[in-house]
């Protein structure tokens, strides 16, 4: 009978990303859950496993013009531009309100050169309270001609290395999926330095008006994100997985727990709920017990016993 | 609609919105923003144009079905201290129907739609307005024009309605004309105005609009959800 | 009077695609009509603007293991694994059916190596009612450790620039949207010289049975295809439409004429209809009737007035 | 489920099946196929189960509504000249109907399921059969255990009746246990089997299953659609 007592104690969840540890593997991906505050009247930030801000850089950013969002078959698109209060203001205005909380607050940033990359990086980790670094390396690079950072294994090579050398903070790395071989650019960032990598992106899309013949965004294209994508991002995470050893932090287009497991199996560490905030502004909550559930359903102890069980 | 919320909620203000359930699977995804029509203690209600999937969707929900729903959300109307002037435009009217509600005899109504069909709830508007004043485009109920040319012509008639503060909710072309008719005469106007939305709750960055402001190049974007739905029309800056 | 009245004349719908003429911009897409027979009791084939057959090679395929489709959020994903009666076949049994219309028939090919490539062109090109050919180049090369012909632009020059060769039928050389620069690759198949770019083709995906810890594909990945992949065609397609001069067969999620003019608008010359056909068999026709009616309402005598016009 | 067609139609086979809508949007996107269960000059007859997201939208439609839908499509069952044995597993039942009710008195019935919930119809399809032996995994009704072991008994007692035709609908286990049935008596069966199905009509390969073939490797695959959905037992291999 002890024996079978033990199915019913709670499954352990907690995950380690590199010297992080996650009291469970749920965060919030960057961008669509603000700086914390929105959601907090809805949920308690406490039982995150994490918590991913919207993307800083070293100057605020007013953004895109609008429209700034399209509605798509499961989808969305967005073109908001990067819109930020940057780094500074962050750490002055809003840090203190995530502080209070025991769930760690990952800082996602980017730069329009390596050089702000550089200065955003040592910044945010003389921060107190910033646990860890999440380099979005989905923007154009200004001084190569805007191509994609994230998209050219050189650049990317490049830039991670620098950031690697400022900080002592763990480091994770976004990938674009906008890639032919996102398994090449896995290893990239592996090499590189970054202690783990999350994926995926939003992909780039567009949507027209018929009638007016214009782009419906005014950045005429965005980033698809949603359900619609989900296919997509688990098959890319399951290439990372199979190229590299660093931890993986799956998203795209997750909307239950179901979706969840399917990033798990495949070989994320842990996952991150982006564009379902939006519809439900529990999602993540709901997330985390839907694993819970299953895993007592299903009589397994601990999450890490899903990652990476893909039978093949 | 009428909504029977199942958990407590918190009393909405006039001019706050609820995002709303838009189907039972992924398409559309996004739940849509409807603002508050009615409310007591037992019920919610909405007032909605059927435009698209969205709204077709919630116009087929029947009694005993569950939708899920955020709010309330936003800031609402600033509330008027004495009379005031409404301004509403078709559907408009179901953001500006609480202040009717909760200042009874308070305003002077000023509502125009394209025509007779979709100048909804006029007579229950009618009847807490101090006095109403109605258009059409096609003339079917009312002044045949712009409910904004009735709005001048009263404003040219009646002195003192200069000191009134106008709410307003419409079109972006009404919205633009008021604009030049408060600016004419010193008025304040507030306006409740519609963005494209995802989150609802200012997360996500989608819904903004231009807002003058002291930064560079003359503005700063807000939120409709979380600095909005109602602002001071004189700062909006559409392009 | 007299002007007033063209207006209710019938607008043209007719495009060129290289030397091909073609009543209507409206075609189906590969894989996704059979050999035009299983359609031929729902619609008058006579009306299509022109069909492609399934893939074709050399020697008939079995094809994948089951299960072979599975429905994502606003699409699905296939592993058909590309099976097929075999070229040979296909000009003994199928075409003789096909060329009673009038509708021209583009046949789609693959290899396994360039060889089969070569191979499959030559015959295809001596069979008599074959008025183009569209290679599929999504598919791995046996010779190069299975890598994709279609997503490196080395193995695409060299396959699409010795298949010019051997024929002198239209070639149009469909596109993998599998990779970072679209435009790259479409500059390198004009560079070779096709005639014509079709694409998308499907974008790899996959989902997992989260209780048996399966892919629900037995192929593991699959190609997804759908309303979901809408977006990302109508970007690619665009993209192109900047890179080439070469006309672009657009495709990807079109369900409606509404879709389809998204693609035009952009920059497409005409449009395959794939996944909507399962949905509405009559999904062609009803785009083609959409498309006139629009132009109609809108006062447009001439599809190419639409064809590249998006206002930016 | 009655749909009442709104253009003509051709009258559907025994065994055959529709595609039917399955959403209002594109989630989920697919039709769904469900056999024709009855039908007359005015309506075509489903019976379902709810199962997933398509079945529960198709469970929701009201009077009323226009759904669209695809067929006859398939090869139905080759229909029996004399008497002739029906096994039915659950759900099943739905594509045996018609084949009761077109030679009534001819066919005896098994007929299997979990429980008595999922014995649907079971009395009508009593009063058509010549005999009938039920069966629940519960006990609930009939026979606690599997309808193939009530078969096996039925076949081993009554010899005539290995010249019987069997034709059946059911789950993998169940075809496999009556595949080694029919095997060890050398019968012949006729099976309508599932597969996942995308057109319907034998354009896309989705719905395919292994059938002995003299092509390399000993099997070739058949659309279960097209060639489908009634195979001869004998040839079906599974993996
Ligand atoms: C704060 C606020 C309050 C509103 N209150 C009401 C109300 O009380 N009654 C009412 O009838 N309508 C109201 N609207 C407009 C209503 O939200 C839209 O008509 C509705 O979202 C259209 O959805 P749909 O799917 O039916 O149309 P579709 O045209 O299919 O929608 C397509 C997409 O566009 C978006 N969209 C389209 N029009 C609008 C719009 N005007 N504003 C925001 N998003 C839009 C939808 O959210 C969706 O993403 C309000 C809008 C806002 C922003
Ligand atoms: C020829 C044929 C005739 C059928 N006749 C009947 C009938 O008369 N009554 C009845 O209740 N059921 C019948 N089925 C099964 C029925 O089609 C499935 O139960 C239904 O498709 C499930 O859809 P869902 O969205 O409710 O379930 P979900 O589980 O949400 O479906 C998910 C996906 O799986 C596919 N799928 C799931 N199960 C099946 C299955 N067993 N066969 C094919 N595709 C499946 C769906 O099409 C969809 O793509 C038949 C199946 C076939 C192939
Ligand atoms: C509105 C919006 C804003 C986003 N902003 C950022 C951002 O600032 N930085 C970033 O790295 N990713 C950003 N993303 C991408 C998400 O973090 C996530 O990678 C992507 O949306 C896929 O996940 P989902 O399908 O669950 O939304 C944004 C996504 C959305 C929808
Ligand atoms: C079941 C299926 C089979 C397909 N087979 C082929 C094929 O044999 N050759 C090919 O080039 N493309 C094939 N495709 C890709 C389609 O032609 C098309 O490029 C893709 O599905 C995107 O269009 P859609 O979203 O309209 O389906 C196939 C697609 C599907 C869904
Ligand atoms: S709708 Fe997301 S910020 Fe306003
Ligand atoms: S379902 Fe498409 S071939 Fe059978």
């Amino acid at each position: 009978m002890a024996m079978n007592s033990t199915l019913f104690e709670k499954p352990n969840l907690s995950v380690r990303i590199g010297s992080l540890n996650l009291k469970n593997p749920v965060m919030t991906a960057s961008g669509t859950f603000g700086y914390g505050e929105e959601y907090s009247e809805f949920l308690d930030i406490d039982r995150l496993g994490a918590i991913v801000v919207k993307g800083l850089s070293i100057k605020p950013k007013k953004g895109n013009p609008t429209p700034r969002i399209i509605e798509t078959p499961a989808g969305m698109l967005n073109a908001i531009g990067l819109q930020n209060i940057g780094i500074e203001t962050f750490i002055k205005d809003k840090l203190p309100f995530l502080r209070q909380f025991s769930t760690p607050v990952i800082v996602n940033f980017f730069g329009d050169t390596i050089d702000e990359y550089i200065k955003s990086a040592e910044t945010l980790c003389d921060a107190k309270g910033v646990q860890a670094l999440e380099m979005n390396v989905s923007c154009p690079n200004k001084e190569a001609g805007w191509c994609i950072f994230g998209t050219n294994p050189e650049t990317l090579r490049q830039v991670v290395s620098v950031v690697r050398k400022v900080t002592h903070l763990p480091l994770i790395v976004k990938l674009s999926p906008n890639v032919t071989d996102i398994g090449l650019m896995a290893r990239v960032v592996e090499d590189s330095g970054a202690d783990a990598i999350s994926l995926i992106n939003t992909i780039t899309g567009m949507c027209v008006d018929i009638v007016q013949r214009k782009p419906l965004l005014a950045n005429i294209t965005g980033g698809l994100s949603g359900p619609a994508i989900r296919p997509i991002a688990v098959r890319m995470v399951w290439e990372v997985s199979k190229a590299v050893k660093i931890p993986i932090i799956g998203m795209g287009g997750i909307m239950t727990y179901k979706d969840a497991l399917e990033f798990f199996i495949v070989g994320a560490k842990a996952v991150a709920i982006g564009t379902a905030n939006f519809i439900n502004p529990c999602a993540t909550i709901d997330v985390i017990d839907g694993i819970e559930k299953f895993m007592l359903e299903q009589k397994i102890t601990d999450i890490n016993q899903i990652i990476g069980s893909l039978r093949i | 609609m009428k909504i029977r919320p199942l958990a407590e909620t918190i009393e909405p203000q006039c001019g706050q919105f609820y995002m709303l359930q838009s189907c039972d699977n992924y398409d559309p995804l996004l739940k849509r923003p409807l603002s508050i029509f009615n409310f007591d203690e037992k019920y919610l209600q909405f007032l909605f144009r059927i435009k698209g999937k969205g709204t077709s969707y919630l116009s087929k929900v029947k009694a005993g079905d569950i939708i899920h729903l955020i709010g309330p959300l936003g800031n609402g109307y600033l509330e008027p201290k004495g009379d005031f002037i409404i301004v509403a435009g078709g559907i408009g009217i179901a953001s500006l129907m609480p202040l009717l509600v909760k200042f009874r005899k308070k305003a002077i109504l000023f509502f125009g739609a394209r025509n007779s069909n979709e100048l909804l709830m006029v007579d229950a508007a009618y009847d807490m307005a101090i006095n109403s004043y109605v258009s059409t485009d096609d003339g079917s109920i009312g002044y045949k024009g712009l409910i904004t040319d009735l709005l001048t012509d009263f404003i040219k008639s009646n002195h003192y309605s200069k000191e009134l503060p106008i709410y307003c909710c419409g079109s972006i072309p009404m919205f633009k004309t008021l604009k030049s008719i408060i600016e004419r005469h010193n008025m304040t106007c507030y306006a409740s105005i519609e963005e494209y939305m995802a989150c609802g709750v200012g997360a996500c960055l989608g819904c903004v609009v231009k807002i003058k402001s002291d930064e560079e190049g003359g503005f700063s974007y807000k939120r409709v959800c979380k600095e909005g739905p109602v602002f001071n029309l004189r700062d909006l800056i559409w392009q």
